[in-house]
This record gives structure tokens, C-alpha cells and sequence, in this order.
């Protein structure tokens, strides 16, 4: 710390060697838990330095290790190895199980998005029930889209980069089997459904108290 | 784990599958159920006959009474009609109704696009995922001395406060405001005590309270005043004297009291 | 992982390699909070297993590396090389979670910008401080838009580029209407229909009223 280039330094001075960049670049994933995207580390390393030669050296030596050097939604980040993970486990509580409703939903916003509410109805056929989108948006899987410019204008989903931080993808066109089910046309946006099974909007069993229903409630997403 | 009936039950024959009614999500899920019975590609699927399916498993399930949720019944009423129309010779089809054809490529793509959902989820799930396969750092490095405050706050807790004041302000009593009103008792308590100085034609307004002249106040307190002078002198305890309509109203103390 | 040695098969199989006991230490020292002792790491190894040995080859690895392995207090942890400290000095951040009042108003502005502090304290109900303001501006999630043109000239608030960069939206139009929220599970109780949303001052101009909807109009309610 005490003979470490400080910024003012650096300007006058040749950049760090490869060698010593890469130590550098290694210091800065190891106490990131957020992945660093190769422009992130180079503005944190001093001038002249070359944050991708650095990162590619590094990826080299921590292949096969213990701990990798991976790439997720464009940046980078050292996990451990995926192999390990029995290991590991009792080391973090275990997450709680998605229902099926959730993960449905979540794959459908992922392979379409960004995907209205009804879109989401459409493929599932059945209402998306209260609380799904709730517990996906605060897993931070989901974010709001643009709206759809549609009558209604609906609101949209989108993945974030948490969720490909999660699933370890590097982005969403890596999702597994995306070409084929685009190539069997079924990520294809049909028309409406009007000659297919409708969704039946289903009454949210907490507003029991309601005499009457709400007429601006149905399929505004 | 995606699929809340499992294959055995699958091949099982209708009935296992009205045990498991609770299990299905909706009249799709139990299509999808059903198709895979036919055990045929789903691009292949008979739809004529997973229509029949589809009735038949309706039909057992309102002989046991089981309760059918009203989307299950909407969807029988809708694939009996198609499987009428799938029945009907294509030329003899109604003017200006959808095409039979059309309508069970339309189904049999559903099922397919859901099927391939539950497929692409269920390869989504099994990826190594950060905290179950793949671990971060621990513990990030202790090192820095730069405090700075990062504050937190995300999307959902934006829209729940959102949601919650709108509710709030919903849920707010409405509380009409009463205006303040000058009341005849009071107006004829007051009078009662003054008049005594009202020896010449005095204006009714000089009867008013010092704090009821206000513009929003005197309407009140000049109307009450106005009505208990007019009970004052039909108990003959004062005169009054206006010269023309809506021209100012004077009054004074009786000259003769009544025995 | 489904062909990792689980605690039965290891008692019947050699331990891994050295190498690989090695590659296990440096997963379990990487993703674990705390410091680990030779005797903690060895009891989660598969049996047979020598961590003494693993953690002595480990040590040699991460030598003169951007990030070494240390003994503290007699046991085991990753730490930042100390010649590099000075590259993780911004790292370093207190994380608090935003005071409800700030978020409340936040989300007001968001939702009715531009909003002037009475309209602020005429949705929440009860006065807004200068601190809550004060703290959303220093934030730079709110900024001052034009006065509004009535008596006293109000200021009025509106959301930044920043706002919408930090909780993922496209554009403030994207955020969904009360209807919506409540599909989506957000709003827990039922407002009471449209009576709900007469508590704004009539003059207000966000407020156009429910019977004529303005298409572009952030609010759908």
C-alpha cells in the first residue's frame, strides 16, 4: 500500500507491467461480489493498462480451479466451481423453492421478453396469479420494460442482469434451447388468441369484499 | 418438479386424473396432460380426439360433482363446438365462421408453445445457480476506508409505497367540514343584552359580534341576527324599519312593552 | 454434481487427489464468510482428506497473487494482496435502506411529476421534511423542474436520468398504473373504486380525473 502508484503517479509513469495488471485485476473480482464489466476494471486500474489482455490472462489461470473466472451478462466475476457446489452448500441457507407458477412465468419473461401480463396469460393459460410477479420482481429477476404501444398501452417484462447473474448466462441469448424454439416458431408472437383456449380473468380471492366488480380490473397488463 | 402430474399418472386413465384435478393449472394444463396420452408427437396430435378426451374427463368429473372452476366449462362448451365443426364436412361450414382447421392448429400450438415452456423452465432450473451450485466471495475484502452511504432502494419497494399512499388516501375518512354557523340563541342572547343602547334606529349589522364580521362569517351571523330580531318584534320587544326592498334594516328598542 | 462423492461413497473410495482436495479448500475458503480452520476445512472435505497439505500447496499458489492466503487468529482467509489496498478504497460502501417517507415521496414525484411539496403532502397525508428532499436531491434521483405558474410559484420536483437508471426503467411512463399494481399483487388493500384518488387538489394538472383518461398520461387509474 505504502509504495503503490496512487493516480497522480501514474500519469507520469509507464502502466504496470501485464503481470502485475492482472494481480490487480485479480484483486478487484475477488472483493466484488458484483460482476465487473472490462471497462469497470479498466477505470479502476492505472493509466495505460489493458483490463481485457489482463482479464484473458487471468481466465487462463483459474481454469479448472477451485474458483473460476466466468463470464455473466457481459462482465466478469470469480465463482466457484459449479462442480464444488455439494461442497458448499450448507455454507448459504437454501433458497427457497420456486413454485411452479413462478418458474413458468419467469422462463415465459425470459424466452419472450419482454412479455405483457396478458402474453404471459396466453402461453399458460391461466391467470398469473397474485404474489408471481411480486416475488419475481423482488427476487430482482424482473424489471419493467417499455410499454407495449398497443391499446392499453400493457406494461412489459424484461430479465436483469441479477437473473443472468443467477443462472451463470452470459446473456439472454444464451438461454438454453432458445434457437430451436425459435426456429419451431414457438417464441413466434400469434395473434390473439381468438381461436385458441382464452384465459378466464380468475377473481383474486382476496377481494372478497368487493360487491361489485371493479370494471377497470381485467387485462390491464 | 414442473409437472404437477407425473408421467405414471399420465398414462393412468381419466379417472386418476380427476383425483388429481387440484393439481392442474387450468383447462390448458389439463389438455397438455391429456395430449401426452395420445403419446404422439404433439405435432401429430389428434385434436378431434383430445377434444373427446377433454369431454369425457368433464363428464366424469360433474358425475363424481366434483366443482369445476368456470374456465374448465367454458373451455368444454368451446372444444364441443369445435369438435362439431371438425365433424362437419369443410364445405358445409357456416359463412363467416372460423375456419375448423384454423382453430385446431391454433389449440395444437398452444400446447405445443407450453410444452416447450415447461421444457425450456425446467432446463432454466437445472443451469447452476449462484447460491445453490455456484458461490460468491464471502467475504469481500474489509480493506477500504472510503465510507460512503449507498441508499437502498428498489423498484418494488417504489411501487408498494406508491400503491400504499394511494391506498392510505383511499381508505381516508372523508370528513365534511362543517361551516360555522351563528346560531339564532346565540344571536337573540346577544341582542337581548345590547338592545338596551339601540334608543335610535340603529343599523342591524352595528348587532353583530366583533368576530363574525368577517366576509365568510357574516352571512351567518347577519341571517341569525336578521331572524331573532324578527322574533324580538313579533314579542313586540323591538321595532324595525327597512325603506325599500333589500335596503339596509335599522331597529330599536320598543318604545311601548308589551303588559 | 451428481457424481460428486457424497459422505457414504467417500468412506468406500480413495480421497480425491491432492490436486483436487486443493481445488475444494480454495472453493470453501473463497465463498466462506468467516475464517476457516485446518480442522473446520478438513471436516467438510470428503474423508481421507489432508487440508494441512491442501491448504500448504494453496498458500505457495497464491503467493505474490492480487490475492493471498493469510492466517489469522490460527485460521484460514483469502485477503486482498496489502500493495493493492489503494485499488479497493471506492469499494467500500455502507448500504442503508431508504427511510419510508423518502421512498413514499419519491414515488410521488415519480408518479405526478412535476409535483410541487404541497401536492407531495396532500398524497401522503402528512407534511414532507426538508431532510427527505434534501437527501432524494444529494441522491440526485429528484431535481427541481419549473415553477409551477400559480400563486407563490411553486417549485416542482421531477425524476432524473439517474432515478430511472437505478430502478431499471426505460422510461417514467413504463411505471405501472394503480390498477396494475394491484394485478400485479402490489397493492394489498382494495381502494375504495374512484373515490380513491379525489384527494388531490382539483387544480392539479396530473390529476385529470377518470372519466376522460389521457392516453399518454403515466397514470392509468
Amino acid at each position: 500500500m505504502s509504495d503503490a502508484p496512487g493516480d497522480q503517479e501514474s500519469l507520469s509513469f509507464a502502466p504496470p507491467s501485464l503481470d502485475e495488471q492482472e494481480r490487480m485485476v485479480e484483486a478487484l473480482l475477488f472483493s466484488s461480489v458484483e460482476p465487473l464489466s472490462a471497462d469497470e476494471i479498466e477505470k479502476r486500474l492505472p493509466r495505460g493498462s489493458d483490463a481485457a489482455e489482463a482479464l484473458r490472462l487471468l481466465e487462463v489461470r483459474y481454469d479448472k480451479r477451485g474458483v473460476t473466472l466466468i463470464r455473466v451478462a457481459g462482465k466478469w466475476a470469480f465463482r466457484t466451481a459449479s462442480d464444488l457446489g455439494f461442497l458448499l452448500r450448507s455454507e448459504e441457507k437454501t433458497s427457497k423453492k420456486l413454485s411452479r407458477a413462478a418458474v413458468e412465468t419467469l422462463s415465459i419473461i425470459a424466452y419472450h421478453q419482454p412479455a405483457t401480463r396478458s402474453e404471459i396469460e396466453e402461453v399458460r393459460g391461466v391467470a398469473v396469479s397474485r404474489g408471481t410477479l411480486d416475488l419475481l420482481l423482488d427476487l430482482e429477476w424482473i424489471r419493467l420494460g417499455r410499454r407495449r404501444e398497443t391499446p392499453g398501452r400493457p406494461v412489459t417484462f424484461v430479465t436483469t442482469e441479477a437473473f443472468l447473474d443467477h443462472f451463470g448466462l452470459e446473456s439472454v441469448k444464451d438461454l438454453p434451447g432458445l434457437q430451436e424454439l425459435k426456429a419451431a416458431g414457438l417464441l413466434d408472437a400469434q395473434p390473439s388468441g381468438k381461436f385458441g383456449i382464452q384465459t378466464l380473468p380468475v377473481e383474486d380471492d382476496v377481494d372478497d369484499g368487493e360487491d361489485a366488480p371493479d370494471p377497470d380490473e381485467p387485462e390491464l397488463f | 418438479m414442473l409437472d404437477g402430474v407425473n408421467d405414471s399418472a399420465a398414462e393412468a386413465d381419466n379417472d386418476s386424473l380427476l383425483i388429481d384435478i387440484e393439481g392442474f393449472e387450468g383447462p390448458l394444463d389439463v389438455l397438455l396432460t391429456l395430449a401426452r396420452q395420445q403419446k404422439v408427437d404433439l405435432r401429430h396430435i389428434s385434436i378431434l380426439q383430445l377434444a373427446e378426451q377433454y369431454l369425457a374427463f368433464i363428464d366424469s368429473a360433474r358425475e363424481l360433482q366434483l366443482e369445476l372452476a368456470a374456465d374448465y366449462l367454458v373451455t368444454a362448451a368451446w372444444l364441443a363446438y369445435l369438435k362439431s365443426r371438425l365433424l362437419l364436412p369443410p364445405e358445409e361450414s357456416p359463412e363467416g365462421e372460423p375456419d375448423a382447421d384454423e382453430m385446431a392448429k391454433r389449440l395444437a400450438f398452444q400446447l405445443q408453445r407450453l410444452e416447450a415452456m415447461r421444457k425450456a423452465a425446467a432446463r432454466l432450473m437445472a443451469r447452476d445457480q449462484l447460491g445453490r451450485d455456484v458461490f460468491v466471495r464471502g467475504a469481500p475484502d474489509p480493506v477500504a476506508v472510503d465510507k460512503q452511504t449507498e441508499w437502498r432502494a428498489t423498484l418494488l419497494d417504489l411501487l408498494q409505497a406508491y400503491a400504499r399512499t394511494k391506498t392510505r388516501a383511499a381508505y381516508t375518512p372523508l370528513h365534511i367540514e362543517r361551516p360555522k354557523i351563528y346560531a339564532m340563541e346565540d344571536a337573540l342572547k346577544r341582542l337581548t343584552s345590547t338592545l338596551g343602547m339601540a334608543v335610535e334606529w340603529t343599523l342591524l349589522q352595528e348587532f353583530l359580534p366583533e368576530d363574525w364580521r368577517e366576509e365568510r362569517l357574516m352571512r351567518s351571523a347577519l341571517a341569525s341576527t336578521f331572524a331573532a330580531t324578527l322574533e324580538l318584534a313579533r314579542d313586540g320587544i323591538v321595532s324595525l324599519q327597512q325603506e325599500e326592498n333589500f335596503g339596509p334594516i335599522y331597529l330599536r328598542r320598543a318604545e311601548k312593552r308589551p303588559s
